[in-house]
């Protein structure tokens, strides 16, 4: 069985986001000042072909931790998950 | 097919007739126009393999993936020869930077050169930036590369040997780009806009680096008989071509052509412009070991035909035959246009010098994009990987050693469409006048040339005649500094609504310095030695950056070029490097001899004072051609002034340098501190207007 | 007894043969090694060089830190030997957990190559082992990703063990914001593990040992490493 | 009232992927061979101050149509909306 899942890693809070500063710093002169909190993280989708739902996740979740996500400076979290064929 | 193969960018249709007469011979010549790249014999057995090509349409749809599939298209032309590519130069043009949209197309393209050309590790060494309004809506994109390869070990692009298997190494064929190139440089922006597929591709620079390990071991070791990189309109191209070169015929077999996307079609497969893919011929005992080195570079690598005689493509996909043409008919025989011409009308205006103010005039012209520091974009490139980078952005012409040699390669990209809007004979003439100056200035013997003339719709015949006189225009200056063409780019179709570019042919010099302990630098290295200006200097503005951005328009005649004068002062900036005569030069050209010096004090923080004569304006100002500024220690006055009389060569001792202020005359006068931060800091001040987030 | 040095390729790596260039001219015997190969019985140090290790693609280092190569990267960082991570090498071992923190996008969100001026902070590392601190050396960056960050207590730990080997500095070795090149907390351009042999750094030593290229801010690094290495067979 | 909207923006079907390609081959090395089409994009998040749901979700579309996602190439969708204050 095939499933797709949609991860999200996002930097950790209370870190410097460079990017999420660049676009709110841009946003007021483009005509928008009432934008605060921007931050700027990944979206990763991938199809998992395993027999069961719960050990697709797990396998996803050692993914996102030992190789999509920086635990030094990230954290993720799986947001949707669908099944396919 | 035929449409992909015979449009404007792949047949070159409508250049050909005029391209014919352009120099391509030369003892320094090992191989000429006709190749993926041309290549030039640069001493020990070695060659420089070198082109450049536009990559302007897409560019200007998506400025990032458009500039860097740009870089990765001509390197694959560079490796198809066999050489290490060492070099990248990028010669651009954008509209004013006071528009948003001409900063995010300058951001994009300078972002997408440097995370493609940083990543597969060949330097960004040198380049142009320059900003006039007919590029608003058609930016120039070109890029150029340089390779090195042992003389006797260049590779063909020639499918030879009956037998023989197509190897196609490399990404997966998509459906993107399909008609991507070919087509788009063969129509304006508006007829591109509406179309429905995204024909902008994705480079990837990380496949683009293992094809170049992969293809240079299989090259250093022999195991393959021709390389081809496959540029416009794909397979079908790299095929024909390479077959109709070798006089034999392949057979394809698509269904073994590894796809990205189900269910692609026939032509689609012989069409798709996919990325980061190359072919390679092999002899069929050989494909193992080849297979090996492409599995150890973790690229994937198919047999997708064989070579046959009887100079016929045919390809099957599902076993049934779904072409099957002439090679040559394909590669060569494509329609041949005598477009009409009439000369474009050009406007006249007579500079008008007394109302200038003298400081005001000076901080307009080095503040104003063009002449002002390009910092901003070539900090974003990396300058040194590889080692061997003895002079990079921010010099004359970038120095590049050969490495294990007391040689360096010099290189330089020129291009002044505001003349050639004027004069497209003479700006065509100045461009490789310049890019010649630039190399000579070092201490370097200019060698050959390629280039890239971009240009607006053919179908109209004022352009037609500009592209006619440009070209008659780079012949006549290369035959008269002996530096032939080896190869280059047309870019047509750089026109949107009414408004086409200016015709702007960039001319890309390679030279060689003997020993590059010798080679000059453009910066004051110390102070109390004689500033000579060496040329003529005449009230000459027409299209000069103070009659642009001063007397606020453009018209009159460019200067004047004498082919004797300029070969005399590369002469002389030549001998004189050989005899350690000089301790800086630098060629003058945007905004004047006030640049000039200028740009000497910045470089070192060395000041100067110098004497202007009877006409401080036209000192200052005037944009003569033929000239350079050097600085010599004071017991080598007499032998320059010997070495520029045996050349007829004028030489005027305008100065010395001294202290930390730039004294011009009793014009102006200013620190040489003040001048370098409104230089460095003019792009950067309108670039951090905040643009659309670009890459 | 030359100094033998591994230095590391992995599919992507650029500054590796300037890295082997370096260490021939200063005297070592540079050992290529290939990522694939799980061994480096045969040589007394390793360089993890510059580059795009697997294009850099999610996080620069993300993909390199399991290649098979890192095994015996942290057996020889296990046996005290000289690990150095210069630039994506550097990111590497972040990743790998053998250094303290991660390098995240420059403040200026732009690739940066210049010559930038770095003070050294810590004289026991096997870099600049026989160094002065305060030494003011010449060395030029390239990357896009060199912010060096830690998390709160991580930073204060790698401040207080005195872990930071050198610093983006002024070219009278001040620290200031403006000659921070990339905005990394602290102006931290390099540090070292408790026991010193492990070193990371942002800047390249390698491109700054050959005169007529430019200023040989690196040459000293370079030596200090040779001798370490050296040393080590010899102890 | 402040609203935080979340917002994904990937790359066109049929375009290349270099990214999910890289991640996708070094999966099998680490032990994972059952996964495959692998997609990375950009997830962003940003807080609007506006009075009522229909008003800042147009805002947002604007601001991920003009800034956040370059229309050439990428998609966008907003996929969550959450009421703060
Ligand atoms: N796009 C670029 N990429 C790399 N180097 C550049 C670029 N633009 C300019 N430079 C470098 O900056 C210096 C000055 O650039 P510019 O004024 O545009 O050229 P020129 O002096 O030939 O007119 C040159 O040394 C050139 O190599
Ligand atoms: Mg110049």
């Amino acid at each position: 069985m095939k499933r797709r899942f949609e991860v999200v890693v996002s930097l950790k809070d209370g870190l410097l986001d460079p990017q999420g500063k660049a676009i709110e710093g841009s946003l007021p002169t483009m005509g928008w000042s009432n934008v605060s909190g921007v931050r700027v993280g990944k979206h990763i989708e991938l199809i998992v072909e395993a027999d069961d739902e719960a050990a697709a996740r797990r396998q996803v979740e050692e993914i996102a931790e030992r190789l999509l996500s920086n635990p030094v400076i990230e954290d993720f979290r799986i947001v949707d998950a669908e099944e396919l064929s | 097919m035929f449409a992909a193969m015979w449009s404007e960018h792949c047949s070159y249709k409508s250049s050909k007739v005029h391209l014919r007469n352009l120099p391509t011979e030369g003892p320094q010549v090992l191989v000429g126009p006709g190749e993926d790249a041309g290549a030039v014999d640069i001493g020990d057995g070695l060659a420089a393999v070198f082109k450049m090509e536009s990559h302007s349409h897409p560019s200007a749809i998506e400025p990032v993936q458009g500039a860097a599939t740009g870089v990765g298209g001509i390197v694959r032309d560079i490796l198809s020869m066999g050489a290490r590519p060492v070099a990248l130069l990028d010669p651009l043009r954008f509209g004013p930077l006071t528009d948003a949209r001409n900063r995010m197309l300058f951001a994009g393209v300078v972002s997408g050169i440097g995370q493609y050309g940083n990543s597969i590790g060949i330097p960004t060494v040198g380049g142009e930036v320059g900003f006039a309004e007919p590029h608003s809506a058609n930016p120039t994109v070109d890029v150029m590369c340089v390779g090195i390869a042992r003389a006797d070990r260049l590779v063909p692009a020639r499918a030879e040997g009956t037998g023989n298997l197509l190897v196609l190494i490399g990404a997966t064929t998509g459906r993107d780009g399909i008609g991507g190139v070919s087509v788009l440089a063969s129509r304006t922006i508006e007829e591109d806009a509406h179309e429905s597929r995204p024909s902008v591709q994705i480079g990837d620079p990380f496949t683009e680096k293992l094809l170049i390990e992969c293809c240079l071991e299989l090259v250093d070791s022999g195991l393959i008989a021709g390389l081809q990189d496959l540029g416009g309109a794909g397979l079908i191209c790299a095929v024909s071509e390479s077959a109709a070169r070798a006089g034999t015929g392949v057979e394809l077999d698509l269904d073994a052509v590894p796809l990205r996307e189900q269910g692609l079609e026939a032509f689609e497969i012989l069409t798709s412009e996919s990325q980061e893919r190359m072919l390679a011929i092999v002899e069929p005992p050989r494909l193992d070991p080849v297979r090996a080195v492409c599995e150890k570079w973790g690229l994937g690598i198919a047999v997708v035909g064989r070579v046959v005689s009887g100079g016929k493509v045919t390809a099957k996909l599902g076993g049934k035959v779904v072409a099957e043409v002439p090679a040559k008919a394909l590669a060569e025989e494509g329609p041949v246009y005598e477009r009409p011409m009439a000369p474009a009308p050009t406007a006249w205006v007579e500079p008008d010098l007394d109302r200038v103010e003298p400081l005001e005039a000076f901080l307009a012209v080095l503040t104003s994009p063009n002449v002002a520091s390009k910092r901003w974009a070539w900090e974003q490139y990396d300058y040194l990987v590889q080692g061997q980078t003895l002079a990079g952005p921010g010099s004359d012409a970038a120095l590049i050693r050969i490495e294990g040699t007391k040689r360096a390669l010099a290189l330089s990209t020129d291009g002044n469409g505001r003349y050639g809007s004027l004069d497209p004979y003479l700006g065509a003439a100045h461009a490789v006048a310049e890019s010649a100056r630039n190399v000579a200035v070092t201490g370097a013997k200019p060698l050959a040339i390629t280039n890239c003339l971009n240009f607006g719709n053919p179908e109209r015949p004022e352009v037609m005649w500009q592209f006619a006189e440009a070209v008659r225009g780079v012949g006549d200056a290369c035959r008269a500094f002996g530096t032939p063409v080896t190869g280059g780019n047309v870019s047509f179709y750089n026109e949107s609504g009414d408004s086409a570019i200016w015709p702007t042919p960039i001319v890309g010099m390679l030279g060689v310095i003997e020993d590059y302990g010798l080679a000059v630098r453009a910066g004051f290295p110390e102070r109390g030695l004689a500033i000579f200006l060496l040329g003529d200097t005449e009230s000459e503005f027409g299209g000069s950056e103070f009659q642009q951005v001063v007397l606020g328009s453009v018209g009159g005649r460019p200067p004047k070029l004498e082919f004797k004068r300029e070969s005399a002062l590369h002469r002389v900036l030549i001998e004189a490097a050989s005899r350690r005569l000089l301790r800086a030069a630098h060629d003058c050209s945007d905004g004047g001899l006030a640049i000039t010096l200028t740009e000497s004090a910045i470089a070192s923080g060395v000041g100067f004072a110098v004497d202007l004569g009877e006409d401080p304006v036209v000192a200052m100002f005037s944009e003569s051609a033929s000239r350079a500024v050097v600085a010599v220690e004071l017991e080598s006055v007499s032998a320059l002034n010997g070495l520029c009389e045996s050349e007829g060569l004028p030489a005027a001792r305008i100065g010395e340098t001294m202290g930390t202020r730039m004294v011009f005359g009793d014009l102006l006068d200013m620190e040489v501190e003040d001048a370098r931060r409104l230089y460095e800091d003019a792009i950067p001040n309108l670039m951090e207007r905040p643009a659309e987030l670009a890459g | 007894m030359t100094a033998r040095v591994g230095v590391i390729t992995f599919p992507g790596s650029n500054d590796d043969r300037d890295a082997a260039r370096a260490v021939r001219l200063l005297g070592g015997e540079p050992v290529r090694v290939w990522h694939n190969d799980a061994d480096l019985s045969d040589v007394d140090a390793v360089i993890l060089p510059g580059g795009f290790s697997y294009g850099d693609y999610l996080r620069t280092g993300a993909i390199a830190q399991f290649s098979p190569v890192l095994g015996a990267v942290r057996e020889l960082a296990g046996a005290g030997r000289p690990v150095i991570g210069i630039c994506n090498g550097f990111q590497i071992l972040c990743e790998a957990g053998l250094l303290p923190g991660a390098l995240i996008r420059n403040r200026s969100l732009k690739f940066v190559c210049r010559w930038v001026r770095v003070r050294v902070e810590s004289a026991s590392s096997a870099l600049t082992e026989g160094l002065e601190e305060g030494r003011v050396l010449e060395i030029p960056v390239k990357h896009g990703e060199g912010q060096f960050v830690a998390a709160g207590e991580e930073l204060e730990r790698i401040e207080g063990e005195g872990l930071v080997t050198f610093r983006y500095c002024a070219p009278d070795g001040s620290v200031d914001d403006v000659h921070n090149v990339n905005g990394s907390s602290g102006a931290i351009a390099g540090l070292r593990n408790e026991r010193g042999n492990v070193v990371g750094l942002m800047p390249h030593p390698e491109h700054a040992v050959d005169p007529d290229v430019g200023p040989t801010g690196g040459r000293p690094l370079i030596e200090s490493l040779l001798e370490q290495a050296g040393a080590r067979v010899l102890s």
